[in-house]
């Protein structure tokens, strides 16, 4: 896949994101000098727009809608290859979460249904305490419309007593969710 | 004394971890109760959408442990991961704050808590579960699978090394099985993409399963819910012919201190285990 | 207290930084205890297969070195020992040494092996230090073939006698010289010195620590210094290159660079050396081997040094050495070929999967333990790497006064680096000691020497070397032989020849027969030849009256299996041998008188400091500058990225020079002429006030390098472009500078074809400046566009902070370099960002130019006047860029400064004073040995056709005012190029005259007569 | 007495070849015994005159070596050789006597292994060949003792 935004001039702009990139995530992005370990080490690199040194240089240079609508960090899994390998030791997954929650103060989701997972996800906790998988796999289902989606792997898992029917609810979270959402 | 903190999955889609994990527990006599009041971590979710709920979640649960002064046995590569990754945030004074904020400040906050990952627990019984193994398991070629979440955690000195761990082969070769040695055990199966984007899961998954088939391996062992799941999951799907069991690793060491098949639960996983089962009861 | 001053020193550390400060304090009139670690000295450089970047090999120019200190006579090597503890006060140590035991009497072993053959371990079982695990030794062993000394070591360790005490000891039962003793113990002793040089070493980074390489998981990754033995002729393959897994001959060889380096989990810095040795090991592989594919991984390509660039176009053009900057992630083993899986991204951004059959490690070097040990003994301070502190000013100078550090131990750096900062460090030690020079060191005293009259009375001296020689070759057999040739008066057979007692006997011989000429046949002459030369001369013969022939190396242990045509070869050897001495004419070694003096050419930094070196040295120095004042070179420095104050230095430097009583200073003086040689050369001065001519035994070098002012980028044409040096003299306070709000830095401008070469300092000027103009205004917007960073060493530290500060680095491609224009009376920048592969516009403010160094001028007169040569680029070279790094190849001519090879201020000073202390040592010697193995003109034949004059690698022809060819014997070097091609046979070399060679060769085959008759 | 194994003089410089020769020893490596080493300074000294004489006095092949292309210890010397014995090969040729039997190697002292391969290999070489029209090591030796006798 071609990684690079084409040829169209890109114009330097002052560090204010990388400012606001770093303020958040509490990363040092500047550290970076291109060594490429993220790239090459990472699972998703191939479904990514740009690897995340190329999302670094690009912060460097102020050019937020590129990365703010790069798929990368939606791809990114987790897995902290990079983060532990970075010789200039950024954690480099925790920039990936920080571009996304920027990325969804705009409405973005490049990556289909990421967004709603998470948020049905959180949604359960919210009220649960606890994520019911059942319960989680029913709605996920609903919102994209095909209630039956997986209805075979789910009978084979309840079949073999690895879905849990009626989650036992542990108290729900709806104030620390609440706080969450005001605090600034 | 030490407290469970078993994570969402253990109680459905990795209940025969929970199950296995319990009667290796009981027969080795190792004390352990579960976290009261214990909440979901977050897990991906959380700390894909929201930095402040990524720590808060956790962070309410070592509060509990804090309170009750109590050590943190984890079960769950991911809960491991958050939980630990939360510790150290809470170092942080600002975090801290904002967190306690979220969680009613409850007293303790960023107070540090032994959070100790099974695999440390079980390791520390290698020498008594190779005293009592029975032989069952014998010239069983075990690829031993950690994932990412487990021993990859940024900055945080890990229970076991973060290239190239070694606990559950010591486990496994206490059990009386043969562990492997294979490149794939820290390779990410995409478990956080099994459900948003199947594809992709099952292109990670099919990689490591490729890799254990080369070296020849019997089964895996895992100690991470999702891989297991994964892993099982993703041989289900595409209908693989040459299959390869994925087992807990408490499944195996019971099986090894004679826990029966029914026990270890062996018979709820999407490929079938019957092989092993066989083989534990032939010898 | 100075008139007390102790006239030894202690050099700690015998690897090759100790050896070369060892061998010129030795040279220079003080004992010197050469204080090892390890069973023997050589250090790393020992277990090097080549060295960039010339690539000549490692042992050939260490090997002479290892020998000429072993037999020095002021300088006592201590093996296996390590210091306890120093007091006093510089002038006055006592420092403690602890000795383990070697178990093995170094006087009485003679390396026959026999111990080793006869252990009860048959086979070698346990790692070998020297071959880095992947060859085995026994637990009595010798480290290394040309070891030093040559001797054998028995390792507590792994001996069963030490493990169990129960063993049938072979080894002791073995030896025929009853060298081996388990009764040896540890020793604590004390030495007087008046100063101490550090020279501990470093340690590979271990790569087990950067797991996801895979080393000692995988079979088939390597460390580099693993992969140098495999190449290595005298390694655990003999050179053959091959997999550990299954002992095929890779194809495809990985090179992964900065193991260790330029990385905040592991060590910060830049180890300075990987990126040459990285390509050295890569194009020495494919000369092994063409079909090899080696492969470099790199973050930066670090080419920075003197003929580096040079090198890596070798690699890449000639060995297709493919370069590729993408660091690997991790490395993954392919179950059934135990290849390995490496995924890159290549030039064009795409992600790549390659297997190789090997890959090796490009592991970084770091402080050794031991070191850390020794500054702890020592009590002086480490920087926060770890390193020996060093003060920037006197980069050999350790936190304690009297005590010097000196190679790796002060930070990563290569053997050239090293040499020269090891004769820096003796050159302070001289400094410091001058007043008690002599005072430790014996000259010897012979007997006048008997002229030999008449027909040759030879002895030949025929050695068994206990069963070496005599368990293969009939010595006797060869002995009577030897009887019946022309000339012999006396033969036997000896069983050690090198035995003190026999030394003695051959003494009384020669006496009692009237002995003129000596053979002896038994082992190599380039060890023990300079002995029995010795001896014979302490018997009243000149020592060229002498021949050696080697039976054992060349005969007794390469022919073990056929001994009859041994003992035959040996007959003839021998024949050959007698057939030379009968030839051999005494040669006379006149000493010369040095005329006490130094002439420094250039007054800039360079040349101050090595005038102050030879002066506080005792020395006489014409300090000569052809500008009016002293120092220019300084006057656009301010401060430098290790924080000197440059123009405090400046000043502080002016003023000692000048005000020293020992140095003379010519400004606004050139020179005009210089004739003479080493010891002897004259000078004639010319100023404005007229011509002065002066007398001196050395020539230093010292010019320095000049900004090279560029006519790229609007330079000259807009007041907003500047070059590094200009942005730093105007003020960089004050509105002035508050006014730019945004910078770019262009790196290599005007860096081409004709000036191919990386100036070095260039990129750490970059990134101190922007410090500097980030400190003035924090909201600064400082952008740098570079080619390669080579913030080599502890400047990765600057680097690292130049980035937290917020300087954004954009790298682009030497084919796309940067486009400057102006547009509206707005600078507008425009460069292809090489990563993003995208053109990146930036509108400065202002715009800075690093433009390099380029050589004085200058040195084009001087190379004519002295005849030393300049490389294409205007920079001189010097004699050897490994071992002779500031020396020139005419003796008694050194070099330093930045017309040898540009450098930082700290590097500039190591080499400045590394000069002078060379040039030093000839001064200090008081006079010179000429004459020995020397080439000759006959007078009578020489045609005057100059073919001698032209051929001579060191100048030491000259036309004497009958117009003839002569022979400077002081400037000669022995090679004897000039004897063989001189046309009309008018040139002999003493020792291996035409007439000595040809009777050798004569007799060789020539039927024994007694046989015949 | 060498049963008719061609002989062979090896000039070695001092600092290299020679070296390396010892080197072959140290390491126990063989190679036949008619291989004979004449140590020189720097091949650079090695007169063509030499050569031809070797082959005079019965050798039956000449090897020269000397250090490895640009680390000779004296500069030049051992490229000057390579050209001499460039000239005397042409020289053979044209005496009819076949130029393999002189050749010139680069060594460095660290090649032991090289050097006793190359005296293997020289021996092959000249064995592969008709033995040397030079007079041989008996007639030689006759001849000079009538000489005496005369």
């Amino acid at each position: 896949m071609e990684r690079s935004d084409g040829t169209q001039t890109l114009a330097a702009r002052s560090l204010d994101f990388l400012k606001i990139v770093e303020a958040h995530s509490g990363e040092p992005v500047r550290r970076c000098f291109q060594c490429d370990k993220c790239a090459t080490g990472c699972p998703m690199a191939s479904y990514m727009q740009h690897t995340p040194n190329e999302l670094f240089r690009l912060i460097q240079l102020g050019d937020r809608d590129t990365v703010l609508s790069s798929n990368a960090f939606w791809f990114c899994v987790s897995c902290y290859s990079c983060s532990v390998r970075c010789p200039n030791d950024i954690d480099i997954a925790q920039v990936m979460d920080t571009l996304r929650e920027l990325a969804l103060q705009g409405e973005g989701q490049p990556l289909p249904h990421a967004r709603d997972f998470h948020e049905l996800f959180l949604d359960c906790v919210r009220r649960n305490g606890r994520v019911s998988e059942l319960e989680l796999m029913v709605r996920y289902n609903l919102k994209l419309g095909k209630p039956l989606a997986r209805a075979a792997l789910g009978w084979e898992l309840w079949r073999k007593g690895r879905l849990e029917l009626w989650p036992r609810r542990t108290g729900e979270l709806r104030q620390l969710f609440a706080r969450a959402k005001e605090q600034p | 004394m030490m407290r469970f903190y078993p994570g969402c999955t253990l109680s459905s889609s990795a209940r025969p971890y929970r199950r296995s994990l319990d009667w290796v527990r009981q027969r080795l006599g190792i004390e352990m109760e579960e976290l009261p009041h214990w909440t979901c971590c977050g897990a991906t979710s959380a700390h894909a959408l929201h930095r402040d709920l990524a720590y808060a979640l956790p962070a309410r649960n070592l509060a509990i442990a804090q309170e009750l002064g109590d050590e943190l046995v984890v079960a769950c590569s991911a809960c491991y991961s958050r939980l630990k990754i939360t510790q150290r945030a809470l170092e942080t004074p600002q975090t801290r704050e904002r967190v306690s904020r979220l969680i009613n400040g409850a007293r303790g906050v960023g107070q540090p808590v032994e959070i100790k990952n099974i695999l440390e627990v079980l390791s520390a019984q290698a020498p008594r579960i190779h005293k009592e193994k029975n032989n069952a398991l014998e010239g069983l070629k075990v690829a031993c699978y950690y994932g990412c979440l487990a021993t990859r955690i940024p900055r945080v000195a890990g229970f076991d090394d973060r290239e190239n761990p070694t606990m559950m082969e010591r486990l496994v070769a206490a059990a009386g099985a043969t562990a492997l040695e294979w490149p794939a055990k820290t390779s990410c199966c995409g478990a956080s993409f099994s459900v948003i984007n199947e594809a992709i899961a099952l292109t990670m998954c099919s990689q490591i399963l490729q890799m254990a088939r080369r070296c020849h391996a019997d089964l895996i062992v895992t100690s991470c819910p999702f891989c297991q799941y994964n892993l099982d999951w993703a041989q289900w799907q595409l209908k693989q012919s040459h299959t390869v069991p994925v087992l807990f690793i408490t499944q195996l060491v019971g099986l090894a201190l004679g826990a029966s098949e029914k026990d270890m639960m062996l018979n709820s996983h999407l490929i079938g285990t019957q092989k092993i089962v066989c083989r534990a009861q032939i010898i | 207290m100075s008139e007390t001053k102790h006239g030894s020193v202690a050099v700690v550390g015998g690897g090759i930084g100790g050896i070369q400060a060892a061998l010129n304090l030795a040279d220079s009139g003080f004992f010197v205890y050469l204080i090892e670690d390890g069973p023997a000295i050589g250090g790393r450089m020992a277990q090097l297969d080549k060295t960039f970047p010339t690539n000549d090999c490692a042992m050939c120019m260490l090997s002479p070195k290892l020998v000429e200190v072993g037999r020095h006579p002021n300088v006592q090597i201590i093996t296996l020992a390590s210091v306890e503890s120093l007091e006093g006060q510089p002038g006055n140590f006592t420092v403690t040494v602890r000795q383990r035991p070697r178990y093995v009497d170094i006087t009485r072993c003679i390396a026959c092996g026999r111990c080793i053959a006869s252990c009860v371990y048959q086979e070698p079982k346990f790692p070998s230090e020297f071959d880095v695990g992947l060859g085995k030794r026994k637990p009595v062993y010798i480290p290394f073939p040309q070891a030093v000394p040559l001797a054998a070591v028995v390792d507590p360790q792994t001996c069963i006698f030490f493990r169990s005490g129960r063993c049938p000891q072979n080894c002791l039962k073995a030896c025929e010289r009853q060298a081996l003793d388990f009764t040896q113990t540890e020793r604590l002793f004390t030495l007087d010195v008046g100063a101490l040089i550090a020279a501990p070493g470093f340690e590979p980074y271990d790569a087990r620590r950067v797991g996801e390489y895979g080393f000692g998981r995988y079979a088939n990754v390597l460390t580099a210094p693993q992969f140098e033995r495999l190449l290595s002729a005298s390694g655990p393959t003999l050179g053959k290159i091959v997999r550990p897994s299954d002992g095929q001959a890779p194809k495809k060889v990985a090179f992964i660079q900065c193991v260790g380096s330029r990385d905040l989990r592991h060590q910060s810095y830049c180890s300075a050396v990987c990126c040459m040795y990285a390509t050295k090991e890569a194009i020495v592989a494919k000369e092994h081997d063409r079909t090899i594919e080696p492969t470099i991984f790199y973050i930066d390509l670090r080419a920075y040094g003197k003929g580096f660039e040079s090198l890596v176009k070798r690699a890449r053009e000639e060995h297709e050495v493919r370069y590729i900057r993408s660091m690997v992630s991790q490395v993954t083993e392919i179950p059934e070929t135990k290849n390995l899986l490496v995924r890159y991204r290549d030039e064009s951004g795409a992600l790549r999967e390659e297997e190789f059959d090997l890959v090796v490690l490009s592991v970084g070097m770091r402080p050794s333990a031991k070191g850390q040990e020794l500054a702890r003994k020592l009590g002086i301070e480490l920087n926060e790497h770890g390193f020996a502190q060093t003060s920037a000013c006197s980069p050999v100078m350790s936190s304690r006064p009297g005590v010097f550090v000196t190679g790796a131990f002060t930070g990563p750096k290569d053997i050239p680096e090293t040499v020269i900062q090891a004769s820096a460090a003796a050159a302070a030690v001289e400094a410091l000691l001058a007043p008690s020079r002599g005072t430790r060191t014996h000259a010897k005293h012979y007997p006048e020497e008997i002229m030999p009259d008449g027909a040759p009375r030879i002895g030949v001296f025929v050695c068994h070397c206990g069963s070496n020689i005599a368990g293969v070759v009939d010595v006797k057999a060869v002995a009577e032989y030897a009887k019946g040739l022309p000339g012999v008066v006396h033969a036997e057979n000896v069983l050690y020849t090198c035995s003190q007692d026999n030394l003695k006997h051959m003494k009384e011989v020669i006496r009692e027969k009237r002995l003129n000429r000596v053979v002896v046949a038994s082992c190599t002459p380039r060890n023990l030849a300079a002995l029995f030369q010795d001896t014979i001369r302490e018997a009243g013969l000149n020592k060229f009256l002498f021949e050696m022939v080697n039976i054992r190396e060349q005969c007794s242990w390469v022919h073990s299996d056929q001994p009859e045509q041994a003992t035959e070869k040996a007959k003839r050897l021998v024949r050959m041998g007698v057939a030379k001495a009968r030839e051999l004419k005494p040669l006379s070694v006149q000493s010369v008188a040095v005329a006490p003096a130094a002439l420094v050419l250039g007054g800039g930094l360079s040349g101050m400091v090595a005038a102050l070196t030879l002066a506080d040295s005792g020395f006489e120095t014409h300090l000569v500058e052809k500008r009016a004042e002293l120092g220019s070179d300084l006057k656009e420095l301010f401060r430098t990225p290790e924080g000197i104050d440059v123009q405090a230095l400046r000043a502080q430097l002016i003023r000692q020079v000048q005000t020293h009583p020992k140095i003379r200073v010519h400004t606004d003086t050139t020179v005009r002429e210089i004739s003479g040689f080493v010891g002897n050369f004259t000078t004639v001065l010319s100023s404005p006030g007229g011509e002065e001519h002066i007398r001196h035994g050395v020539v230093l070098v010292a010019t320095e390098t000049r900004e090279y002012k560029p006519r790229e980028y609007l330079y000259g044409e807009d007041g907003r472009v500047l070059t590094q040096r200009e942005l730093l003299r105007q003020p960089l306070a004050g509105e002035g500078g508050q006014s730019r709000r945004s910078l770019v830095m262009i790196q290599c401008v005007g860096r081409n074809e004709r000036r191919p070469y990386c100036s070095r300092i260039c990129c750490g000027e970059a990134l101190n400046n922007a410090l500097a103009l980030l400190d003035q205004d924090p909201d600064r917007q400082v952008y740098v566009l570079y080619r390669e960073m080579i913030s080599y060493g502890f400047l990765e530290d600057l680097y690292r902070r130049a980035r937290e500060r917020g300087v954004v680095f954009i790298r682009y491609d030497e084919q796309a370099p940067p486009m400057v224009r102006r547009e509206n009376d707005q600078l507008v920048v425009t460069v292809r960002d090489a990563r993003l592969r995208r053109e990146v516009l930036i509108k400065p403010d202002m715009l800075v130019l690093s433009t390099g160094v380029v050589p004085d001028p200058y040195n084009e007169e001087l190379s004519r006047l002295l005849k030393v040569p300049l490389d294409a680029s205007g920079f001189f070279v010097e004699a050897h860029i490994k071992l002779r790094p500031v020396d020139f190849a005419s003796h008694g001519i050194f070099l330093c400064g930045g017309s040898h090879a540009p450098g930082t201020i700290p590097e500039l000073i190591t080499k400045a004073q590394a000069a002078a202390g060379r040039a030093a040592i000839v001064l200090a010697k008081g006079q010179l040995e000429a004459g020995g193995i020397v080439a000759s003109v006959d007078q009578e034949k020489c045609t005057a056709c100059l073919t001698c004059l032209r051929e001579c690698p060191f100048g030491a022809v000259f036309i004497n005012d009958q117009g003839l060819a002569e022979i400077e014997a002081v400037k000669c070097q022995g090679c004897g190029i000039c004897a063989a091609d001189c046309p009309a046979k008018a040139i002999q070399l003493g020792q291996f005259e035409d007439s000595q060679e040809l009777a050798m060769i004569e007799d060789l085959f020539r039927a024994e007569r007694v046989s015949v008759v | 007495m060498t049963d008719g194994e061609p002989k062979i003089v090896a000039f070695c410089c001092h600092y290299c070849a020679f070296a390396a020769a010892d080197l072959a020893g140290v390491l126990r490596l063989k190679y036949p015994p008619n291989v004979y080493i004449i140590r020189l300074p720097c091949t650079g000294k090695l007169d063509a005159l030499y050569l031809l004489k070797a082959f005079e006095a019965g050798a039956d092949g000449v090897m020269v070596a000397g250090c490895l292309e640009g680390s000779c210890h004296f500069i030049s010397g051992n490229l000057r050789a390579k050209k001499r014995v460039a000239a005397v090969k042409d020289l053979l040729a044209k005496l009819g006597i076949e130029p393999e039997r002189l050749e010139f190697f680069h060594l460095s002292s660290a090649q032991g292994d090289r050097f006793a391969q190359i005296a293997r290999e020289m021996t092959e070489r000249i064995r592969n060949l008709s033995p040397s029209p030079s007079p041989q090591e008996g007639e030689a030796g006759v001849r000079s003792v009538e000489k005496e006798q005369l």
